[in-house]
């Protein structure tokens, strides 16, 4: 299987079927195993039990920059390749990545909460991650404004990749206007200091999210590919005229035409 | 197990998370469902896809 | 019934477009304006359906209905289509014939009339310019109306879609309904012919 | 009546499918929302005290905004000729059209206020005030809005020419709604005083806005 293979859309339906149970099994199971050692990872002395947040928190930060990151390699597919399954998988991406970006968001507030005292601060970090979150529901407002998937491919395409080239320097400008205002973020997630106990079921939970995303992708993408199936299908099924002819030019709205609704 | 203080929001935050991971299975399983009914539906009124050319289909 | 148009005058962006222009109808009348381009045809087409407000004259519906002004008891099939592409066939077909109200057909019956019926679920989008038109006629079997003013109906059909076309007018005229169609091409039926342009 | 309900019928369709610009109204707001706290700095006090204010501002601009295409969309591609000629009055016509605008568009934005007033961190009566007078004020904006962009259709042109015409209308509007708001968060004034005016300025614009717009849509077809 190279490749070229995966270009060809049919070749890809197939190896997706075939797979996609194994990819679901395995999520299922790192899921699984993740959970357990969350729920049985000891309290940070100094956030206490709130620190389990994190286990979901930060794989889900994770994936909404990775999800940008494989939507922009996607992107360079559709502008410079021109692969056809390039626009599929960046499509498909878009929704995942804005529900990876949201729950960011909202176990991100989730866990501020109790440090402070409110549900959202102007954390940079967080901040960042909200813009990410408008980026992704603009990409999807462009993709559902354009009815022509391939016209609207090269739009998003450019989006994104421009999206990815500015999210460091949205970023950055965050940080800055942060420390402009305020001394030093309070919200400290992780870091290389985390104790053992916290790292691993980091790490599971962050590997078991990043399958969970890539099956989530695969099935969206098998969706992607048969809804264009039907969308060309449906323009042929329009333009084949079947009966127009004098016969049916002769019936007359009142007239006998209603014995040809059942073939619709 | 104790959750302390902040049990509630340890509770919602993992829940909002199942929720709509939840969500997102259903959407996509219902979309595929959707989408194949109606590939049936065309195959069934005539209109035949031409296999040979089914790269071409996706444009 | 009796449509008639007496010393009209259309005046447009400061240009005389036509003056002292006299039309009428009768019941089961086709009545052709013809014409070069620029002559005035969609203009008159467009002061009989009311949308135009004539600098001098009136247009009058005699023997319908009182109750109800000459526009809406008009069809106007203009060059554009008034469809929606996000609309299904069906969709759109539907919304007219409920916003435009009166003596209502069935949808799906008024599609096979125009040989769109395998179409009916599809978005507009998809359909090509003479299915456009086809479906925009659909709208005219759709809602009972006794006049129906047409501006170049035929341009975007292929023959069949004229013939098709052309038998729906002959039933129109044959059910006592008046036909006015501004066109550069022959209706296809006996029609009396009202040529603007040149000497007026 | 039934020529109306498939009217708005199908305006909302239009705006929740394909191509249909529904819900970036939403998305503009929250953007502009998002906005605002960096020029004026995150410190909650002062965001929470200028709440109300941002979040009135962010939903005017998003009502307006997307008005922009309320006529003209039907003029391009003919169907204003037929609204303008059927045996609907071309009033209620207007009204209609603006209704299926207003639940597709403006309620929208008053389900999307309580996320935004988590952000700006107004607490919950701040945010069902904002909420309420947004409620009662938005038909006002939409139906003011209406004029501009009947207008738009007359003069050939929309986008910022309408926004220039139609924000003075509404700057009642948003004075009031955005004192009734404050009034019900810490304000000396009773509540009961702005909000009431400010449905009083809605149920006005109901009345004026589908006159204004049928007569400036019959004289402006050619």
């Amino acid at each position: 299987m190279t490749l070229t293979d995966l270009a060809n859309p049919t070749r890809f339906l197939a190896l997706t079927t075939r797979i996609l149970p194994w990819l679901a099994g395995a999520t299922a199971i790192l899921l699984a195993i993740g959970l357990y050692q969350s729920v049985m990872a000891p309290d940070d002395y100094q956030q206490g039990a709130t620190v389990k947040i994190m286990f979901i928190h930060v794989p889900n930060a994770w994936l909404s920059m990775f999800v940008w990151g494989v939507m922009s390699i996607a992107a360079l597919g559709t502008l410079v390749w021109r692969h056809p399954l390039a626009d599929v998988a960046a499509k498909s991406a878009a929704p995942i990545g804005a529900a990876f970006t949201f729950l960011a968001l909202v176990t991100g507030s989730l866990w501020g909460r109790p440090m402070w005292g409110t549900y959202w601060e102007w954390d940079a970090r967080l901040t960042s991650v909200l813009i990410l979150f408008l980026m992704y529901l603009g990409l999807m407002a462009l993709w559902r404004a354009v009815e022509d998937p391939s016209r609207a491919a090269r739009a998003a395409a450019v989006l994104t990749l421009v999206g990815a080239i500015n999210i460091p320097i949205i970023k950055f400008s965050v940080d800055w206007w942060n420390t402009l205002h305020q001394p030093a973020s309070v919200f400290r997630a992780g870091g290389p200091t985390l104790d053992k106990a916290f790292l691993w079921p980091l790490l599971v939970m962050a590997i078991a999210f990043s399958l969970l995303f890539i099956t989530l992708h695969l099935a969206a993408m098998r969706n992607e590919i048969l809804r264009r199936r039907v969308r060309s299908l449906q323009m042929m099924q329009a333009s084949s005229s079947r009966t127009f002819s004098a016969e049916a030019g002769s019936a007359s709205c009142e007239g006998n035409g209603s014995k040809e609704i059942g073939i619709a | 197990m104790s959750l302390g203080p902040y049990a509630s929001f340890i509770v919602t935050s993992y829940a909002l998370v199942t929720a709509v991971v939840l969500l997102l299975i259903v959407w996509i399983v219902a979309d595929y469902r959707r989408q194949q009914a109606r590939l049936r539906e065309i195959e069934a009124s005539g209109v035949t896809r031409r296999s040979g050319r089914s790269a071409a289909d996706m444009r | 019934m009796r449509l008639s148009g007496r010393n009209l005058t259309c005046v447009r962006g400061g240009r005389q477009v036509f003056s002292g222009l006299d039309v009428s109808a009768a019941a089961g009348e086709a009545l052709a304006i013809t014409g070069p381009n620029g002559a005035g045809k969609t203009s008159l087409l467009r002061v009989i359906a009311g949308l135009l407000v004539p600098a001098e004259g009136s247009v009058a519906l005699e023997g319908g209905d009182n109750e109800l002004s000459l526009p809406e008891q008009a069809h106007y099939l203009g060059h554009r289509d008034a469809l929606k592409p996000a609309l299904s066939v069906r969709e759109n077909l539907s919304f007219w014939r409920d916003f435009l109200g009166g003596d209502t057909q069935d949808t799906q019956q008024c599609l096979a009339a125009v040989a769109l019926d395998h179409a009916a679920h599809l978005p507009a989008a998809y359909l090509s310019a003479g299915q456009r038109r086809r479906l925009s006629i659909a709208r005219l079997l759709s809602v009972r109306r006794p006049v129906w003013l047409l501006d170049e109906p035929t341009s975007a059909l292929d023959a069949a879609g004229q013939a098709l076309f052309v038998g729906l007018m002959r039933d129109h005229l044959a059910g006592g309904g008046i036909v006015i169609a501004a066109t550069h091409l022959p209706l296809g039926l006996d029609a009396r012919e009202l040529r603007m342009g040149g000497t007026g | 009546m039934s020529a109306l309900a498939a009217l708005i019928r199908r305006d909302i369709r239009i705006a929740l499918r394909v191509g249909g610009g529904a819900l970036i109204g939403v998305l503009f707001f929250l953007t502009v929302t998002v906005l605002m706290p960096f020029a004026v700095g995150p410190d909650l006090a002062l965001l929470s005290r200028l709440g109300p204010a941002i979040l009135w501002l962010g939903a005017l601009l998003a009502s307006l905004l997307t008005l922009d295409r309320l006529f003209t969309a039907d003029h391009e591609d003919g169907s204003l000729d037929l609204i303008v000629m059927s045996r609907t009055p071309l009033e209620l016509a207007c009204a209609a059209k603006a209704l299926a605008h207003w639940l597709a568009a403006g309620l929208p934005l008053i389900v999307a206020t309580p996320v935004l007033g988590l952000l700006l961190n107004l607490d919950g009566t701040a945010t069902l005030a904002v909420a309420l007078t947004l409620l009662a004020g938005t038909p006002a904006l939409t139906f003011t809005g209406m004029i501009g962009a009947a207008l738009a259709v007359t003069l050939h042109r929309g986008g910022l020419l309408l926004a220039v015409l139609v924000l003075p209308l509404s700057i009642p509007v948003l004075i009031f709604g955005v004192a009734a708001s404050q009034a019900a968060i810490s304000g000396p004034m009773s509540f009961g005083t702005p909000f009431s005016i400010l449905c009083a300025l809605s149920l006005f614009s109901l009345v004026i806005g589908p006159f204004a717009a049928a007569a400036s849509l019959r004289h402006g077809l050619d």
